[in-house]
C-alpha cells in the first residue's frame, strides 16, 4: 500500500512536470509580449534591472529556454509576480483555492446523500414513475448550462423575488458563517444541480447492475429482510466505483466552479484563473492552472487509495 | 389445459421413495409465465406435479430452456417480478403460494435454502466468508453476531474447510472454486433446513471436485436428513445421487419414476434418447445414437417433443399427453406408452 | 447419415427482421426519444430556415440600430430586438446554426480521434495501451473549462496565421471545433478500448488470425463492424456535451466572437441586463437546453435500441 | 505412421505484470511438455481447469509462441504457410462468429486470407456447409438465427474450408446441450472418416474422449502425467492422478455413491507449482522422494507404449 502510494506520487510528480511544460507554452502563446507579463507587478523591480531581465529572457530566446528559467525559479519557491494584482501570485492563489474549496466541498456534500437517495429510488423499479421522474431531472442537470441556470436563478430569487442576493461574496469585512451561507446558497445550488445529475445516473445504472447479480439472489435466499439485501448487499457493492466517478467528478466540478465564481463574483480560483487569461496575467494563470490540476491529480490519488480499501478483491502492493 | 392435468391422486401416496418417510413438499398443477414481447404470454413451466418426501433427493434433468430452474425458484419464492404462477405449492402442511413476502422471509433461509451453480457470483464479493453465513444465523436464529460468527466457523469445519477460523475471515475470492461451494453449502445448512434446492451446484467445477461436493452433499444429507431437490443438466451426475428423478422437456415433466427403474427402463422416447446419446466409458460405440433438431425455438403443437421424436404422429400433433402412473411409482407423459 | 438431414429442419426460413429493422421497432417504441428526436427536428429546422426569414423579413442579423433597442415582441420583430436593436429570433437562428454546427463537426473529429486512439491502444495493448492510456488519464485530470479557455485564448497569429485570417469566422470556428475535440476524446477514447480489447479476445478473431489473418484485417472486419454500437451512442451523448462547451466558451468570451451570434455569446451580456430585459436571458439559454436535454434522451434511446441483450 | 506435428520439450510462461514496482510473477502454462500428433490420428488431452490444454492448443496452432521448446510440423507443412495447415475450433459457438458477418463469408473466411476469388469462395463455401448437414442457403443468414448445434457446425465448415492436416479442436462441445452433443460428435467422426486428418481434441468429459480418442494425453498443472493409447489408457491407466480422474467421472447405473473414495484438495495454482511431482500434494501415494523429484515420462511396467510421470506408476 506505502509503496503503491509513493509510486503513484512519484508519478503524479511527473504528470506535474509535464503539464508545467505544455501550459507554459500554450500560456507563452497568448496574445501579448510572455516576458513583458512575467516582468510586470513585481515592485522589486527597478527599470534597470527589468531592463537586464528582459534581455535574458527576452525575444529571441526560445520559449524552452524561458521555460527552464521559469522552472529553476520555481522550484526554489518564486512563482512571480501577478501583473494584475501586482502581488506575489502565492499570495493570491491561497485565499482563492480556499474560497473553491468552500464552494466544491458543500457541493459534494450535498450532492453525494442526494444522489444516492434519488439513484437507489429510481432503481428499485426501472421504468417505474419515480424512475420516469429521477431520470428526467437527471437529463435536465446534466443538459443545463450552468451558467444560464445562474442567471435564470438571480433573475427569479434576486431580481424578482428578492429573496437572495445576487452576489456570491458578502460585501461586510467578516462577514459572519451565516452570511456567508446565505450568500452560498444560489452558486451552490448551481453547482449542486449541475454535479448531481451525473452522480445520480451512475448510483442507478450500478445499483440496478447490481441488484440483477446473483449475490442478491442468495441473499433474498437467506431469508434477509429488502433493507437489509438493498443496504448491505447492493448498495455497497453499487457505490464501491462511485470514488471514482466522484475523483473524475472533481475536475469537473472545478470546470463548474469558475463559471460560478465568475458569474456570482466570487474570488475563487476559477474566477482568478478567469481573469488571469483574460487579461493575460502569465504567472498568475499558469500557477492557477498548475494547482487546478494538483487538485484533480490528488483527488485520483485518494480515489484509487479509497478504491482499494474499500474493495477486499483490490491489493495494491 | 385441464387435459393435461395430472389429477392429484396420480401423484399419491404410493410413490414416496421411502414410504416410511412422510411427505415434505407438494407441488401441484404448477405453472409459471412471463409476459413477452407484444402482450404475448410465454409459459415456462407447465402444469407441474411432483412430490419430495422428508430426508429424500429428488434430480431434476432437463436442458436448457426445459424450466428446471423455475421450478426451483417458484418454490423458494424468488420468482423475478412479473411471472405469473398458478397451482399450488404445499411445504410441510403450508401453502407457500398464499405466503405473504413477511412469511417467505422467515420460511426461505430456515425451512428451505437454496446453493447456486456459480459459488463466485453467488457470495457477496466485499463480504467476508463467515459474515455470509452468519447473518443467516443472525436472522433466523437470533443469535448474536460473535455467536453467529463461532456458529459459522463450525459450519466451515463441517463442510470440511480446513483451518476454517482463518477461511471465515478471508473474502469470497480468496478461496478455490470448490471451497467456495463448500461455503455456500454451509451458508445454506446453517439452519438447518428440511429442504435444499441444489441448481446445478457442480456444473461450474472440475470432475474431481465435483465428486467431492457430491460425496459431502451426501454425507450431510444422512447427517441432518435434509431433502434435496437435485437440479442438473447432467444425467450421470444425477444418477449418482437421486432417490427419484424427473425428467423435464420445455417446461414439462416427460417421466417421473425411481432413479433405478429410470435408467433400467426409460420409457419416454426423449429420456431414452438422453440415456443413448450419452458415451459411455463403459460401453464404447462406433456411432452414438442422437436426437434429431434443437432445444429452444417455436413448441410445436400438442407433444413439445413430438417434432424432434422418432415415434411422433398425428396424434402426438394433436394432444398433449397427460403425466399418467404407467407402472408402479413410474410416470411418463407420452401417448406411445402403454 | 438421417440425423443431420433432419437437422436442415431447424433451419429458419420465415422473412426475418434485419438487425436495423429491430432497432428502428425499439427506438420508435421509446416516447421520450421520439419526441426528443422531433424536438430536435423542429430546431434544425428553424434554424436553417434562418436565411428565408431574414429575406422575408428584410433583416440583417449582424446590422446595429441603436434607436431599435429592447423593443418588445411586434409583428416586424417576432421576439424583439437586442441591446444593439438586432432582431432577436434571427439572432437566435443564426446561433442556432453554430452551435449544432460545433455539436455535430465536434462530435466527428473527437469520434475519430478517439476511435483511432482507443483501437490502437486496445487492439496492440501492452506497452502502447499503457502509455495512451496515461495520456488519456492526464487529460482525464485537467479542469476542462480552464484548458478549454487557454486554449482558446491561444493567439493563432503567433503560430504563424496572419492576424486577418486568424480573427476570420471559418476559422474561429473551425478553432472552436478542434479545441473541444483536443480535449474531449477520452471519452470515446476509453469506451473504443474497452469495446476493443473485448472484440479482440472474441474466438473470431483467433480464428482468423490462424487462418493468416494480420492486426489490419482483424481490426477492420472484425473489430471496428462489431464495435460501432457503443461508439454511437457515445458519439451522440457527446454531441450534447460539446454543445454545452462551445456555450460555455462563448459565453466567457473565448469562443465564437460577436458579431457573429451563438446561443453562448448571445447570453454574454445577459446579466447586465438580468433587471431591464431579462426574456434576452431567457431565449438562448432555453434553445441550448432544449437542444442538448434533446439530443441526450435521444442517444438513450439509442444506447436502449442497440443494447444487445435486448437483441436475439 | 508419420508424424504430423512434434512438439518438443515446449515450455510456455507467461509473466504476470504485477505493475511497476511488485514482484514479477511467472504462471508456469506449460512445463517440459513433448509429444507428437500422427497423422490421421485423433489425439485427445484431458485435464482439469488450468491444467494447460487450452494454452497448448494455442501453441500449437500458433496463437502464443513458446517460451521454450520447438512446435515442429511435417515435411511439407509450414508453421504459417498459404495452407493453414491447422484449423481451430472454440468451446462456445456464440463467440467464435462474427456477428456482423454472413455465414457464407464466415466460413470461406480462411479462403479470403489466401487470396481467392469471392465467387469461387462462396461456391467452397456452400460445399462445405453441405458436408456438415447444413442448407447451402445458410450461407446467406447471420449466425444469430442459428441454434448452438448449427453454429458450431458453422465454426467446423469454416475451419474444414482450408483443407487443414490438424484440427485444433477446443471442448466444442462443453457448451452444447446434451441433445446436441452427440450430434456434433457424430459429425466429427464423419469427417475424420471422409478424409484424411487429425484432431488435437481437448476436452474434460472422459467419456466423450473414450468414444472417439485414439491416443491420449493426461495434463496436470502444465505437466504431462500420462500418454497412452485409448484402450491402455481406460483399462489399465498407470498414474494415480489419470486413475483418481477415471474415479471421479460420474456414470449411469452406478448408482448412489458411496462417500469417501474421491481425489482430495484441488488443482493449485500455476503461478506456484508444487516443487517435485505436481501432483504430490493430493497424491494418495505420495512419498518424500515425490516432494523434491519430477517424475520423468517413462514406460509403465511391461507397456512400452504407455509412458507415466510417477515415481510409482502402476
Amino acid at each position: 500500500m506505502l509503496r503503491y502510494t509513493f509510486f503513484r506520487l512519484v508519478q503524479a510528480a511527473f504528470v506535474l512536470l509535464v503539464m508545467t511544460f505544455l501550459l507554459f507554452m500554450l500560456i507563452g502563446m497568448m496574445p501579448g509580449d510572455p516576458v513583458e507579463n512575467m516582468l510586470e507587478g513585481n515592485p522589486a523591480l527597478t527599470p534597470e534591472l527589468a531592463r537586464q531581465m528582459r534581455e535574458l529572457y527576452g525575444v529571441g530566446v526560445p520559449l524552452p529556454v524561458r521555460y527552464w528559467h521559469w522552472l529553476t525559479a520555481a522550484f526554489q519557491g518564486d512563482f512571480g509576480f501577478s501583473s494584475l494584482y501586482f502581488r506575489p501570485v502565492l499570495e493570491i492563489l491561497g485565499p482563492a483555492l480556499l474560497q473553491t474549496l468552500k464552494l466544491m466541498i458543500a457541493t459534494i456534500v450535498l450532492s453525494i446523500p442526494l444522489s444516492l437517495l434519488l439513484g437507489a429510488i429510481a432503481a428499485l423499479r426501472p421504468g417505474g414513475w419515480m424512475d420516469t421522474v429521477i431520470s428526467f431531472f437527471a437529463f435536465a442537470s446534466i443538459s443545463l448550462p450552468n451558467f444560464w441556470l445562474s442567471l435564470i436563478l438571480i433573475i427569479v430569487f434576486a431580481v424578482q423575488l428578492g429573496w437572495l442576493p445576487a452576489s456570491g461574496t458578502p460585501l461586510a469585512e467578516n462577514p459572519s458563517l451565516g452570511l456567508q451561507i446565505y450568500h452560498s446558497i444560489l452558486p451552490v445550488t448551481v453547482l449542486t444541480m449541475f454535479f448531481v445529475g451525473p452522480l445520480l445516473r451512475y448510483v442507478r445504472a450500478s445499483m440496478i447492475e447490481t441488484m440483477s447479480s446473483d449475490y442478491i439472489r442468495t441473499a433474498r435466499a437467506k431469508g434477509l429482510s429488502e433493507t437489509t439485501v438493498i443496504v448491505k448487499h447492493a448498495l455497497r457493492n453499487a457505490l464501491i466505483p462511485m470514488v471514482t466517478v466522484l475523483a473524475l467528478g472533481f475536475g469537473m466540478l472545478f470546470s463548474g466552479a469558475l463559471v460560478v465564481e465568475t458569474i456570482f463574483g466570487i474570488l475563487g480560483m476559477g474566477k482568478m484563473i478567469f481573469d488571469a487569461i483574460r487579461y493575460v496575467d502569465f504567472n498568475l494563470a499558469l500557477i492557477g492552472l498548475l494547482l487546478a490540476t494538483i487538485v484533480t491529480l490528488v483527488s485520483n490519488l485518494l480515489a484509487d487509495l479509497a478504491y482499494a480499501w474499500l474493495d477486499p478483491r483490490i491489493t495494491l502492493k | 389445459m385441464s387435459v393435461a392435468t395430472p389429477a392429484l391422486e396420480v401423484v399419491g401416496a404410493g410413490h414416496v421413495a421411502q414410504p416410511n418417510h412422510p411427505r415434505l413438499l407438494r407441488v401441484s398443477s404448477l405453472s409459471v409465465s412471463f409476459p413477452g414481447a407484444e402482450g404475448r404470454e410465454s409459459e415456462v413451466v407447465s402444469e407441474l406435479s411432483y412430490e419430495i418426501a422428508q430426508g429424500e433427493t429428488l434430480g431434476v434433468v432437463g436442458e436448457s430452456g426445459c424450466g428446471k430452474t423455475m421450478t426451483s425458484l417458484a418454490i423458494m419464492g424468488l420468482l423475478p417480478s412479473g411471472a405469473k404462477v398458478s397451482g399450488s405449492i404445499e411445504f410441510d402442511g403450508k401453502d407457500l403460494t398464499a405466503f405473504s413476502p413477511r412469511q417467505w422471509r422467515s420460511h426461505r433461509g430456515r425451512e428451505v435454502a437454496m446453493v447456486f451453480q456459480e459459488p463466485m457470483t453467488a457470495m457477496n464479493p466485499v463480504m467476508k466468508v463467515g459474515q455470509q453465513i452468519a447473518e443467516v444465523l443472525v436472522k433466523h436464529e437470533r443469535l448474536s453476531r460473535r455467536a453467529a460468527f463461532g456458529r459459522a466457523v463450525e459450519l466451515l469445519a463441517s463442510v470440511h474447510i480446513p483451518s476454517p477460523e482463518r477461511r471465515a475471515q478471508d473474502y469470497p475470492h480468496q478461496l478455490s472454486g470448490g471451497m467456495r461451494q463448500r461455503a455456500m453449502i454451509a451458508m445454506a445448512l446453517a439452519c438447518r433446513p428440511k429442504l435444499l434446492v441444489a441448481d446445478e451446484p457442480t456444473t461450474a467445477l472440475d470432475v474431481t471436485v465435483q465428486a467431492q461436493i457430491l460425496d459431502l452433499m451426501l454425507e450431510l444429507q444422512e447427517t441432518y436428513g435434509t431433502a434435496i431437490q437435485f437440479i442438473s443438466h447432467n444425467l450421470a451426475v444425477v444418477s449418482e445421487v437421486a432417490h427419484r428423478i424427473m425428467v423435464m422437456y420445455s417446461g414439462r415433466i416427460v417421466e417421473y419414476a425411481p432413479a433405478e427403474d429410470l435408467f433400467s427402463n426409460p420409457l419416454h422416447p426423449y429420456t431414452q434418447g438422453l440415456i443413448r446419446t450419452l458415451p459411455d466409458i463403459a460401453q464404447p460405440m462406433a456411432e452414438l445414437y442422437t436426437i434429431p433438431g434443437s432445444v429452444g425455438g417455436k413448441r410445436p403443437s400438442g407433444c413439445r417433443f413430438s417434432n424432434r421424436c422418432p415415434l411422433g404422429d398425428a396424434r402426438c400433433r394433436e394432444a398433449e399427453p397427460a403425466l399418467r402412473e404407467v407402472m408402479p411409482r413410474h410416470h411418463v407423459a407420452c401417448f406411445k406408452v402403454n | 447419415m438421417s440425423a443431420i438431414d433432419t437437422e436442415l429442419a431447424g433451419i429458419p426460413s420465415a422473412p426475418r427482421q434485419t438487425i436495423w429493422q429491430l432497432r428502428r421497432k425499439r427506438f420508435l417504441r421509446n416516447k421520450p426519444a421520439v419526441i426528443a428526436l422531433a424536438i430536435l427536428v423542429v430546431l434544425a429546422a428553424l434554424c436553417v430556415l434562418a436565411y428565408p426569414y431574414s429575406l422575408l423579413m428584410g433583416l440583417d442579423p449582424n446590422e446595429t440600430n441603436l434607436l431599435m433597442r429592447f423593443r418588445p415582441p411586434s409583428a416586424e420583430h417576432w421576439l424583439g430586438t437586442d441591446s444593439l436593436g438586432r432582431d432577436v429570433l434571427l439572432r437566435l437562428m443564426y446561433g442556432g446554426q453554430v452551435s449544432i454546427a460545433v455539436g455535430v463537426l465536434g462530435t466527428l473529429l473527437t469520434a475519430l480521434i478517439g476511435v483511432l486512439i482507443g483501437v490502437w491502444a486496445g487492439f496492440l495493448g501492452g506497452k502502447v495501451d499503457a502509455f495512451l492510456m496515461r495520456l488519456t488519464d492526464v487529460v482525464i485530470a485537467l479542469p476542462m473549462t480552464p484548458v478549454l479557455i487557454v486554449l482558446g485564448a491561444v493567439d493563432l497569429s503567433k503560430l504563424g496565421l496572419s492576424q486577418a485570417l486568424a480573427s476570420s469566422p471559418g476559422v474561429v470556428f473551425l478553432r472552436i471545433v478542434i479545441i473541444i475535440a483536443l480535449v474531449d476524446w477520452t471519452t470515446i477514447a476509453r469506451i473504443t478500448r474497452a469495446a476493443t480489447i473485448e472484440v479482440r479476445q472474441r474466438e473470431y478473431v483467433k480464428a482468423a488470425t490462424v487462418s493468416g489473418a494480420r492486426h489490419l484485417y482483424n481490426v477492420l472486419v472484425h473489430v471496428l463492424p462489431n464495435i460501432t454500437t457503443p461508439i454511437t451512442v457515445a458519439a451522440t451523448l457527446s454531441v450534447g456535451r460539446i454543445i454545452l462547451f462551445e456555450s460555455t466558451l462563448s459565453f466567457l468570451g473565448f469562443g465564437i466572437v460577436p458579431p457573429t451570434p451563438s446561443w453562448g455569446n448571445m447570453l454574454t451580456n445577459a446579466q447586465e441586463l438580468v433587471i431591464s430585459a431579462p426574456a434576452l436571458a431567457v431565449y438562448p439559454g432555453l434553445l441550448i437546453f432544449l437542444t442538448v436535454i434533446s439530443v441526450n434522451f435521444v442517444g438513450d434511446g439509442i444506447r436502449i435500441a442497440f443494447d444487445p441483450r435486448s437483441e436475439k | 505412421m508419420n508424424a504430423l506435428v512434434e512438439v518438443d520439450n515446449l515450455n510456455l510462461h507467461f509473466p504476470i505484470d504485477g505493475g511497476f514496482f511488485k514482484e514479477k510473477l511467472t504462471l508456469r502454462a506449460l512445463t517440459d511438455v513433448s509429444f507428437s500428433v500422427e497423422e490421421d490420428e485423433t489425439l485427445a488431452i484431458v485435464g482439469e481447469s488450468g491444467s494447460g490444454k487450452t494454452t497448448l492448443g494455442y501453441a500449437i496452432s500458433g496463437l502464443l509462441s513458446p517460451t521454450s521448446g520447438r512446435i515442429k510440423f511435417g515435411a511439407g507443412l509450414g508453421g504459417h504457410s498459404q495452407e493453414s495447415p491447422v484449423q481451430l475450433v472454440f468451446q462456445d459457438p456464440f463467440s467464435a462468429l462474427d456477428p456482423r458477418m454472413m455465414v457464407g463469408d464466415i466460413v470461406a473466411e480462411p479462403l479470403r486470407l489466401q487470396g481467392v476469388s469471392r465467387a469461387e469462395r462462396l461456391q467452397q463455401a456452400d460445399d462445405v456447409l453441405e458436408q456438415v448437414g447444413l442448407p447451402a442457403e445458410s450461407a446467406r443468414r447471420y449466425p444469430h438465427e442459428f441454434s448452438g448445434g448449427q453454429r458450431q457446425r458453422i465454426a467446423i465448415a469454416r475451419a474444414l474450408i482450408a483443407k487443414p492436416k490438424l484440427i485444433v479442436a477446443d471442448e466444442p462441445l462443453s457448451a452444447l446441450d446434451v441433445s446436441i452433443q452427440s450430434q456434433i460428435l457424430n459429425l466429427l467422426n464423419k469427417i475424420k472418416r471422409d478424409r484424411t486428418i487429425s484432431y488435437l481434441f481437448i476436452s474434460h468429459d472422459l467419456g466423450v474422449v473414450h468414444h472417439l480418442a485414439d491416443r491420449v494425453i493426461v495434463l496436470y498443472l502444465g505437466r504431462i502425467m500420462e500418454i497412452a493409447s485409448r484402450q491402455d489408457l481406460f483399462a489399465t491407466p498407470s498414474h494415480p492422478y489419470t486413475q483418481a480422474l477415471l474415479e471421479s467421472v460420474p456414470r449411469i447405473g452406478r448408482g448412489r455413491r458411496k462417500p469417501g473414495q474421491a481425489l482430495k484438495g484441488e488443482i493449485p495454482t500455476p503461478l506456484s507449482p508444487p516443487p517435485g511431482c505436481v501432483f504430490h500434494t493430493r497424491c494418495p501415494r505420495a512419498q518424500e522422494d515425490c516432494r523434491h523429484h519430477v517424475p520423468e515420462l517413462l514406460p509403465a511396467p511391461g507397456r512400452p507404449e504407455q509412458l507415466s510421470a510417477c515415481h510409482f506408476k502402476d
